[in-house]
């Protein structure tokens, strides 16, 4: 066990708290658009750890170098990919007509669809 | 700012499709070299006028310092983020307070605000919901300010100051 | 450490975690965030086996997933908001 | 409604019991199949690939492969024929956001290099042909999702199939005159080029040529089918 690969493993580990955190947030928090804040993130950030932090591991473990760099590449890969995706759900969601939780204080947007609707007709 | 000419977008696209193409196969091997130049110039081809619209000036030494610096501030803003979900997911009273707000931009280029988007989304209790022009429709799972200038003082200026130098 | 087989137990349950919010619904969209969830969480997974197996090579598998799920999620998102 | 999915649950639970009870009953990793065994002692010398799988469907089973690139022309015109109707148009009745337009147009090259990372490497990893063409449509398909007004240059992509069919065949061709059957590898049992590199990109015979042609058709194909699946009849 040498500094590298611990330093991998810990990575993980943290990836794995917030993956369990991501799926926590998912089941506990009450409406789609809230569920969506705290899913991604966390999903992101674990993805980030576990991918990068198994590149390092593997190098700590006398594997090839190119590991890390793959590593990297799918880890960026998934930085640049999932908040896009989030994106386009919340959009999807939005579009489709599912109503925002009923603590909720402000809704902007409505407004501004409704001022863009008025100044077509 | 206009479109950079053909050969500056084209040159541009190649070099980072064979700076992919080195972290893809992971390998020195020069014939792993030489066909992932010939891959990169053929998919460039056919490819270029999607990707960049900014061509070679993306290189510019300054844009690039501020790139650097930016993904340590970015990561440290995502841990941030992910501590404030940990708060409220694991807090027995789930203290939220959500909201749909409005924030302005000044970024110009189209890749400038898919970042400034996906920074917001991937940062302290925000994801952004529309883009229409500079004006970003931004879900905040607690809202503070509800008026735009307020939100945008919140959310978007603290990306702006570096993302205004990377894109533009 | 801990061990690589912990690891891959402890996401393997945090994905069936998120598989309940897949059957509960209620609505579409929320599926298909738990999906979206699901698949990335399972992208984790697999760059962690391909280190159990120790084979680089299965990294490569775990990038195409992670393509495909995106590509997944986008045509569902677009149909939602009206026709592709 | 949670009895009925209870019902199926059991009846889930049921399957997987019989069939783990079936396969319970063979041995792990003791294979019969002589023939198989064959391949997985001659590969190397033979063809030179490291993947034994892209060996057998390229080099032994090379003129099966063909038919299967044959259905797949066959499948991707039927689903053009099928859904055939004069004024076709997309339905979409949003255009994408900003986010999602500017992020497809970023990771467009991207997934088509993959794509040629995954044929060109068809020989070294699980990958191939197949795989590496699906990849490059769903690049396409990314780009249809986006933009609600884009289209795949069709001319373009059914000169470029018809090419890579013929490159396949001619290949084949080439094979049956300097060697004895169709389909022969002759850049490795004649030529033998790469017999010292093993492992390395430029080996394994005529793998990688036949993969790319094969990715560069499957890829071409599945972009037409979406294409014809995408579009809707309007009036």
């Amino acid at each position: 066990m040498n500094a590298v690969s611990a330093l991998g493993e810990l990575l993980v580990l943290f990836g794995v708290f917030f993956y369990f955190l991501s799926a926590l947030g998912l089941i506990r928090m009450p409406d789609v658009y809230n569920r969506m804040q705290t899913a991604t993130k966390s999903a992101t950030l674990g993805s980030l750890g576990v991918i990068i932090g198994t590149g390092i591991w593997a190098v700590g473990k006398g594997l090839y170098w190119g590991w890390i760099t793959k590593s990297i590449v799918i880890a960026v890969f998934i930085l640049l990919t999932n908040p896009i995706s989030a994106h386009a759900l919340i959009r999807g969601a939005y579009k489709s007509g599912i109503p925002l939780w009923k603590g909720s204080v402000v809704d902007r947007y409505r407004e501004a669809l409704k001022e863009k609707e008025g100044g077509e007709e | 700012m206009g479109e950079a000419g053909k050969i500056s977008r084209y040159l541009y696209t190649v070099i980072v499709l064979f700076i992919i193409w080195l972290f893809l196969t992971s390998s020195l091997d020069v014939q792993e070299l030489e066909i992932g130049f010939v891959m990169s110039l053929i998919v460039a081809a056919f490819s270029y006028e999607l990707f960049t619209t900014n061509g070679l000036r993306n290189l510019h030494p300054k844009r690039i310092a501020y790139a650097a610096a930016y993904i340590p501030y970015f990561l440290w803003a995502m841990i941030m983020a992910n501590l404030d979900v940990a708060y409220r997911v694991l807090h027995p009273k789930r203290p939220i307070n959500p909201g749909i707000v409005e924030c302005k931009t000044v970024l110009k280029s189209d890749v400038g605000k898919l970042s400034l988007a996906n920074s917001i989304t991937l940062t302290p209790g925000t994801i952004t919901l529309d883009v229409m022009g500079d004006r970003y429709f931004i879900h905040w799972i607690d809202v503070k300010d509800s008026t735009v200038e307020g939100a945008s003082e919140n959310i978007t200026r603290p990306f702006e100051k570096f993302l205004k130098v990377i894109f533009g | 450490m801990i061990g690589i087989n912990i690891y891959l137990a402890l996401i393997a349950i945090a994905t069936l975690m998120s598989f309940y919010r897949v059957f509960r619904g209620p609505t579409t969209v929320d599926r298909l965030v738990a999906v979206d969830i699901m698949t990335t969480i399972t992208t984790g997974l697999m760059v962690l086996f391909a280190l159990y197996y120790r084979r680089m090579i299965f990294l490569d598998v775990a990038l195409v997933y992670a393509v495909l799920a995106f590509l997944g999620v986008i045509a569902f998102a677009r149909y939602l908001e009206g026709g592709i | 409604m949670v009895m009925k999915r209870a019902l199926a649950i059991l009846t889930i639970l049921l399957i997987g019991y019989w069939i783990a009870l079936a396969l319970s009953h063979v041995p792990f990793g003791a294979d019969k199949m002589l023939v198989g065994q064959y391949y997985l002692n001659h590969v190397k010398a033979q063809t030179g690939a490291v993947n034994a799988v892209t060996a057998v469907v390229v080099n032994y089973r090379g003129f099966d492969t063909l038919g299967e690139v044959t259905v797949l022309f066959i499948a991707s015109t039927g689903v053009a024929a099928l859904l055939w109707r004069k004024k076709r148009k997309r339905t979409a009745k949003t255009e994408g956001s900003v986010v999602l337009t500017t992020g497809s147009r970023l990771l467009f090259p991207f997934i088509v290099l993959f794509g040629g990372y995954i044929f060109i490497h068809g020989h070294l990893t699980p990958g191939g042909g197949f795989p590496g063409g699906a990849t490059i449509a769903t690049a396409f398909l990314m780009l249809y999702l986006a933009f609600s007004v884009y289209e795949i240059p069709h001319k373009g992509f059914e000169i470029t199939e018809g090419l890579a069919g013929m490159g396949y065949v001619t290949v084949g061709l080439i094979g049956l005159a300097i060697g004895s059957y169709f389909l022969f590898d002759w850049i490795w049992q004649s030529w033998g080029w790469g017999h010292s590199n093993i492992g390395r990109l430029f080996s394994a015979g005529f793998i990688p040529v036949i993969y790319t042609i094969i990715g560069i058709k499957v890829g071409t194909e599945l972009s037409g089918i979406v294409d014809s699946m995408v579009k809707e009849g309007g009036e």
